[in-house]
């Protein structure tokens, strides 16, 4: 029942998100998708990554957006915000991958192997930090790589026309020195991981 | 021992290497000849080395030396199939290689694409090399063509000279011609070898030698029409490379290209791979008796037209390249002499032997004869020099060699193998089937002996007697050539004189050459008849008899009337075979050629056209889809999808 | 397959769906980036649906894997928003579409009728005037502007 | 945490990609230590870092070659055979040629970043095909993507590079949510993230789902790979990025997606119900993409755009030898060797290309290779070499590389195929139409650069890079046998 009403929460959340001018509410109904799915993956036995995922959306990821968001925005409507691209095209291709998928999804019928058991934090570390170590580094090293990549290029915006020269060959010596900058940050990010790549 | 045969290839292949870097750097080039020397000296010591250590041994080895290609069921080796012929050859086309690349070194000093010829050798004897070894008819074919490719190169070396760019135009057109006929037969055989059996192996393989062999009795069984042809195709590529009639025409005008080359390609090497392919497919031909028949003919009448049209050239080297033609006459004549199946065998050690001797003497004349023109300031033209035995006096004592070689005087190395030729024709003249074709052969024969000692003995008296006459190129101090190109040619004169005589009397050749599959050796070497010999001797002194009258009484630009005028007409216009030519194959195909061009233009040009701008239209439709819009992309994308999965609903 | 899984999985496909729409329709770049997020988070579902209905934990342990290649989407994907909106000062997806087929007309946003509300208000017709049969639009910035037929 | 010895055992097999790693994270740590003086952005300090990353991945591939047994060795994560063996080969092969290529032309002011970041792309290539799980296919997958949107925006700073990343971005963000859509409905058959027992399950199950998360995964990599029609962002991002980085696009993500694909296809344990609908699929996509990219690329005047869309009409070559993979249930090697050849060939003629335009990002129009060879000699030869590897043309190693797709289709006899190699056939034709074009224009007579003096070909790595790549055609086709 409780499955079921988060569910209906998360459709219509959606349904908000693709329907609101403003921006800004599609943001905050995006936020509530994701809340409603967190209730989903307590109903499914995955509470640690219901709070991850709370944490880690609603608590950073959407507060960025919405940050930018209104970094952004205009003291009116713009243009691209009123209308959409394509809406029949996109509602129909959305309405037939949806049945396509309905149609797989009923049709499946997969046995679980066992009774059930709760599931335990404890079990999915311990799988996380022996077989699957590796993607955990390889993850560590994407999120190095990512802070890099958004220092760097968010940095390009502070610095102005003079880029647009191109090619990094032809760079005045008057600009910051970025390499450290953000290398520092990278080591950072570096040190916070166990172990490390190296 | 016989894996050092792939030593041969490597270091040409280095050589070859080394010459391009030379060329593309322009660095060192007055350094480019070593290269290739080097090569050619590591070369020819190991083909002698193998030569000498696998007589009496091993007589048909087969060495895998690189696998090409090897995927699933697809083996392409290249193998080395080292036997007599193969080791005979391989051994004419090292030395004499060596011999002209070191005389080649000084006669081509200063030339401005020194650096580019020495690489081009090193490519030709490569080619040439690995065509005699490989053991495949397949690879053999691509070998052949970068021969003729080098060729090519070689006589247009003077590209800026229009005659010399046309000469090589016109024999790589002819060479083509024959080539296309070569690379049908090959096709041919390769169907009619997969309808006997031999599925099981790897396509390319199917044309290895051995697996020929053993196929074709099956065919000529089974299909002997299609092996006829077979024959017929080989038999035509084979007579595009070496210049036979009617595919001659090509060789005279080759000497547009350095005197080495003439020597080395047009005159020893290359154009005898012609004959080297009848002995090496001589188990084919032993079971299509028509096609030898057709190669003596072709040879007997080559034989013959050659010496005639040298009668009354006044270009030296032509008469040489003539001479070149008539000889390569006789060794088809031997293989005609194969029609008969026993005789096969004794034809292809006589064939061998006289491809052997002809490779020493007429390399020795041809670079005699660019030691005449290297005095002479390039000129060539008998008419304008004359008395050159005071000038040049090693080249003169080096020329009568030659000429004595090639005419056939007794001790010198053309005698012993043109009467092992003439000998060979001798053996059948009663046999009731081929009895008169025999004789008319033999007079054929004969005749060509006459002519060459008459034309042969023109040429010399012409070039080095008489009163000495010196054309303007040469230049107030016509010089002696250096010793570095003299020493090649002393060696080659040794050869022209002692090695017939040794071959002859160790008797040796036959046991070398003969293990061929199918052939067996009849034990019935030809002995020329005593009268034979008296005949062929009495001819060349009634030929120098002739050419000395001819110019001592007529002098050198005689007026010629009534026949003997005419028939120098005709024979100085070289039996307006070229026009022939011209007017059976030239003229009907560019008539030919304009009508299809019509038909070209107007329909198929239209159709292609229309059908060439169909992609265009597609892609100018297209790119309007290209928008720049990055929702657009990414709704094509969906589309794609929605699309792909609703193709697994219809099918599932 | 229990009720709940098949519950858990139609839901993820719908959001996925709705992710699929958000990102074809909406023009605003952050609410593209916010609809791949969307689908991401629909894949995350899927695998914890999965895997709790197998009991295993890899299912689980994929769905963080993705929660965190999309925290890194979305941290770069912020950081090229700003510096593009530093560019062009817009938030839309079609103001960067400079690189197409060189023959090709720039894709101008036919303007979309702004159906702004459009207040209009009776007004008194001042003295000594004929009354207007047309109504009368209030601007942004309080001038009045008299609509002409 | 416990680093058990089987930990430490599953490194051996991604031993390149942890060296890759390890030297890149060096690179950026040592950037750290570089003074932040004006000095920093000057020219020769960029070509340290590239020298040195080209030097480290000498240094891994030699260790590795002589290294590397032949143990097949397996762990929950990595796995080591011919494919992975093959494909990390051909991932240091990209890696250097590419690195070679960025030595005049990385961007001084990030070259720290740039570097280590190219490292971690060739490290996350080397990862794909060691992959034996789809969490490590994923990530790996990833750290190719992410590492590229980087790269893109800084090796050219100006608004169209700007656009290029966001395309690349946000396509890239799309397709692999998509492709991670069909890996969880495969898992959701499967019960489990390893490869072989994904296959394995699926090779059980005949359902719907098994369709559509095979055709999601197989539509994710699409993009990778530039199939049609996920191919629109090739053109437009390979025309907004510096050619060094047009050139890696054109090759590492393409070698990425299609090792991952020959991965999932699985070979013999692929569910027979499921191989026509697979095969139908990839033919339909395989000739869609070869005749548009052939198509468009004809219409091109701009060397960037055309080399784009060859390399999707590339793309569709090597489909089908997936496709014909599927069918004989065979080796891999038709798609590995074409591949290489492509990796060799595409990147000479970059490198060739771009000498032209060296310190500039303006595009290389095709007029600029009017008479290239008769103003430096070896630049046009080495050129000529490589486009007339790309026809396929004997003597060169695209001729192998056709040769093998063309034997893949011809061998099983299957009607679908030969129908398909005859399309190909078709479009090799076409494509020859535009690649002879550029011979005639390189080879031709009347110069480009006349009155151009050839300041701008100073750029000598690139010049030796496209030299290197013509000669290794050259020696491929004379030496087949090697891979």
């Amino acid at each position: 029942m409780l499955l079921f009403f988060y569910s209906c929460l998360a459709v219509f959340a959606g349904v908000g998100f693709l329907a609101f001018r403003q921006p800004i509410y599609s943001a905050l109904s995006f936020a509530a998708v994701v809340l409603a799915t967190c209730g989903v993956f307590v109903m499914n036995d995955a509470p640690y990554l219901a709070a991850a995922t709370m944490i880690v959306y609603t608590g950073a990821t959407i507060i960025v957006f919405l940050f930018v968001l209104m970094f952004a925005q205009r003291s009116r409507l713009q243009l691209y915000d009123l209308s959409r691209n394509a809406p029949v095209w996109s509602i129909v291709i959305g309405m037939l991958l949806f049945s396509f998928l309905f149609a797989a999804i009923r049709e499946i019928s997969i046995e679980p192997p066992a009774p059930h058991v709760p599931s335990q934090v404890a079990e999915l570390g311990k799988l996380m930090f022996t077989d699957f170590i590796w993607t955990v580094e390889i993850v560590g090293l994407l999120l190095l790589v990512a802070t890099i990549a958004a220092i760097v290029i968010a940095q390009d915006a502070q610095n102005d026309p003079a880029e647009k020269t191109e090619s990094g060959i032809n760079v005045s010596p008057a600009l910051v020195p970025v390499p450290s900058a953000s290398a520092q940050t990278a080591k950072r990010v570096a040190s916070a991981r166990p172990g490390g790549n190296r | 021992m016989l894996n050092l045969v792939w030593l041969i290839p490597l270091v040409l292949m280095l050589a070859l290497l080394a010459g391009v870097l030379i060329c593309l750097f322009r660095k060192g080039a007055e350094l480019a000849h070593v290269p290739t020397i080097v090569g050619l000296s590591i070369s020819s010591a190991v083909s002698l080395i193998l030569l000498f250590t696998s007589q009496g041994g091993v007589h048909v080895a087969i060495t895998e030396g690189y696998t090409w290609l090897s995927l699933g069921g697809m083996h392409v080796p290249i193998t080395a199939r080292l036997d007599g012929i193969g080791l005979i050859q391989l051994n004419v086309v090292t030395c004499i290689s060596l011999l002209v690349a070191v005389y080649a070194r000084g006669y081509m000093l200063g030339d401005p694409g020194y650096a580019r010829f020495f690489a081009i050798i090193s490519a030709f004897v490569f080619a040439m090399v690995m065509l005699v070894l490989v053991g495949n008819l397949f690879v053999l074919y691509a070998f052949w063509e970068g021969v003729g490719l080098c060729s090519y190169l070689l006589i247009g070396h003077w590209y800026r000279r229009p005659s010399a760019a046309k000469a090589a135009m016109k024999a790589f057109l002819v060479n083509r011609l024959a080539d296309c006929a070569f690379l049908v037969g090959i096709l041919l055989l390769w169907h009619g070898i997969g309808l006997v059996g031999a599925e099981n192996l790897a396509t390319v393989g199917r044309l290895d030698f051995d697996v020929i062999f053993d196929a074709v009795p099956a065919l000529a069984q089974r299909q002997p029409d299609l092996l006829w042809w077979v024959g017929l195709l080989l038999l035509i590529g084979a007579i595009g490379k070496s210049a036979q009639f009617p595919f001659h025409v090509w060789l005279p005008d080759a000497m547009e290209g350095p005197t080495p080359v003439s020597a080395l390609i047009h005159a020893t090497t290359m154009v005898t791979a012609g004959v080297y392919l009848l002995a090496r497919m001589s188990p084919l031909l032993l079971l299509t008796p028509d096609v030898l028949l057709i190669a003596g003919w072709l040879g007997a009448i080559t034989a013959v037209l050659g010496g005639l049209i040298a009668l009354f050239q006044d270009d030296l080297k032509r008469v040489l390249a003539y001479s070149t033609v008539s000889q390569l006459g006789l060794l088809f004549l031997a293989f005609g002499a194969g029609v008969n199946g026993e005789l096969l065998p004794l034809a292809v050690v006589a064939a061998m032997f006289h491809l052997i001797t002809h490779a020493f003497f007429k390399a020795l004349l041809f670079l005699t004869a660019g030691n005449v023109m290297h005095a002479m300031g390039d000129c060539i033209d008998m008419r304008k020099f004359g008395g050159l035995r005071k000038v040049l006096p090693s080249t003169h004592i080096l020329f009568l060699i030659g000429a004595l070689a090639l005419v056939g005087a007794p001790p010198l190395a053309g005698f012993w193998s043109k009467e092992g030729i003439l000998g060979l024709l001798t053996l059948e003249i009663g046999n009731p089937q081929y009895g008169s074709v025999f004789a008319i052969w033999l007079f054929m024969g004969l005749l060509s002996t006459l002519l060459t000692a008459i034309y042969t003995f023109r040429a010399y008296l012409r070039t080095f007697w008489g009163d000495v006459k010196l054309p303007a190129q040469a230049g107030a101090h016509p010089h002696e050539a250096t010793a570095m190109m003299l020493a090649p040619l002393y060696i080659l004169a040794v050869g022209s004189a002692l090695i017939g005589l040794v071959i002859a009397s160790t008797g040796a050749l036959a046991e070398f050459v003969l293990p061929i599959p199918f052939l067996t050796d009849p034990h019935a070497h030809p002995h020329a008849g005593w009268w034979l010999v008296i005949a062929s001797v009495g001819l060349v002194m009634a030929g120098a008899t002739i050419a000395y009258y001819s110019i001592s009484t007529s002098g050198v630009a005689a007026k010629r009337s009534g026949v003997p005028a005419r028939f120098a007409e005709l024979t100085s216009n070289r039996f307006y075979l070229d026009e022939v030519f011209y007017f059976c194959l030239v003229a009907p195909t560019q008539h030919l050629s304009k009508m299809v061009g019509i038909f070209d233009s107007q329909f198929i040009d239209r159709v292609i056209r229309r059908g060439a701008t169909i992609p265009s239209a597609i892609g100018g439709r297209l790119r309007t889809y290209q928008t720049g819009v990055l929702p657009n992309y990414a709704l094509t994308m969906a589309l794609g999808i929605v699309a792909l999965v609703a193709l697994a609903f219809l099918r599932g | 397959m229990n009720p709940a899984t098949f519950q858990t999985l139609m839901l993820a496909a719908t959001l996925f769906a709705i992710g699929i729409v958000g990102f074809l329709s909406r023009k605003n770049m952050i609410l593209m980036f916010l609809s791949v997020e969307l689908m991401l988070a629909a894949v995350a579902m899927n695998f914890i649906a999965f895997g709790a209905h197998y009991q295993n934990y890899q299912g689980q342990l994929f769905a963080v894997l993705i929660l965190t290649i999309a925290s890194c989407e979305a941290a770069i994907g912020l950081a090229l928003v700003v510096s593009l909106f530093k560019r062009k000062a817009t938030l839309d997806i079609a103001a960067w579409s400079d690189l197409r087929e060189t023959d090709r007309e720039a894709n101008v946003e036919v303007p979309v009728e702004q159906n702004e509300p459009i207040e209009s208000y009776p007004v008194l017709t001042p003295a000594g005037t004929d009354p207007l049969v047309n109504p009368v639009r209030v601007s942004k910035d309080g001038a009045l502007d008299t609509l002409k037929a | 945490m416990i680093i058990t010895q089987e930990m430490l055992n599953n490194l051996i097999p991604v031993f390149p990609a942890l060296g890759l790693i390890a030297a890149g994270c060096i690179l950026l740590a040592i950037g750290l230590f570089q003074a932040p003086s004006p000095q920093a952005a000057n020219e020769s300090h960029g070509h340290g870092w590239a020298w040195g990353s080209l030097a480290v991945l000498l240094v891994i591939w030699g260790s590795w070659l002589f290294s590397s047994t032949q143990v097949e060795y397996a762990s929950s994560l990595f796995r080591t055979d011919l494919l992975s063996r093959s494909g990390t080969h051909l991932a240091l092969l990209a890696g250097c040629l590419i690195t070679a290529l960025t030595i005049n032309k990385a961007p001084s002011r990030h070259a720290c970043e740039f570097h280590s970041c190219l490292l971690f792309l060739i490290a996350g290539l080397a990862l794909v095909t060691a992959s034996s799980n789809l969490t490590s296919l994923y990530l790996s997958l990833e750290l190719i993507s992410i590492p590229t949107v980087l790269l893109l925006s800084i090796s050219r700073r100006d608004n169209a590079g700007r656009e290029a990343t966001l395309k690349y971005f946000a396509l890239s963000a799309f397709s692999s949510a998509i492709f991670l859509m069909g890996a969880s409905y495969l898992f959701g058959l499967a019960g489990t993230t390893s490869i072989d027992g994904l296959v394995r399950a699926i090779g059980a199950n005949s359902s719907t789902m098994a369709y559509i998360g095979f055709v999601l995964v197989i539509a994710g990599l699409a993009f990778r790979v530039t199939a049609v029609p996920f191919h629109f962002y090739a053109s437009d991002v390979f025309s907004g990025s510096s050619l060094p980085m047009a050139a890696m696009l054109s090759t590492i993500p393409k070698i990425a997606g299609f090792v991952a694909m020959i991965k999932l296809l699985g070979g013999p344990t692929l569910n027979a119900a499921l191989v026509p609908v697979a095969l139908t699929t990839l033919i339909l996509l395989a000739l869609a993409t070869m005749t548009l990219g052939n198509c468009l690329a004809l219409v091109q005047s701009q060397c960037r755009k055309l080399l784009a869309y060859s390399s999707i009409a590339h793309s569709g070559y090597i489909m089908l030898g997936l496709a014909a993979l599927l069918v004989q249930g065979a080796s891999s090697r038709a798609v590995l060797v074409y591949l290489a050849a492509y990796v060799i060939m595409t990147i000479g003629f970059f490198a060739g290309i771009s000498t032209l335009r060296a310190r500039t990002d303006q595009d290389v129009e095709l007029n600029d290779l009017n008479g290239l060879t008769s103003t430096n000699l070896w630049l046009g030869i080495s050129l000529s070499i490589c486009v007339l590897s790309l026809i396929g043309i004997p003597i060169t190693a695209g001729f192998w590389a056709k040769f093998e797709i063309f034997r893949g289709l011809l061998t099983p006899g299957d009607r679908l195929l030969l129908f398909a190699a005859v399309f190909m056939a078709i479009n090799a034709a076409i494509g020859a139409i535009y690649y002879v074009d550029i011979l005639i224009r390189l080879n031709s007579s009347t110069t480009a650069w006349k009155n151009v003096s050839l300041t701008t070909l100073t750029d000598k790595p690139a010049i030796v890079t496209c030299v290197f790549c013509a000669c290794m055609t050259l020696v491929w086709f004379i030496v087949p046998t090697w891979m």
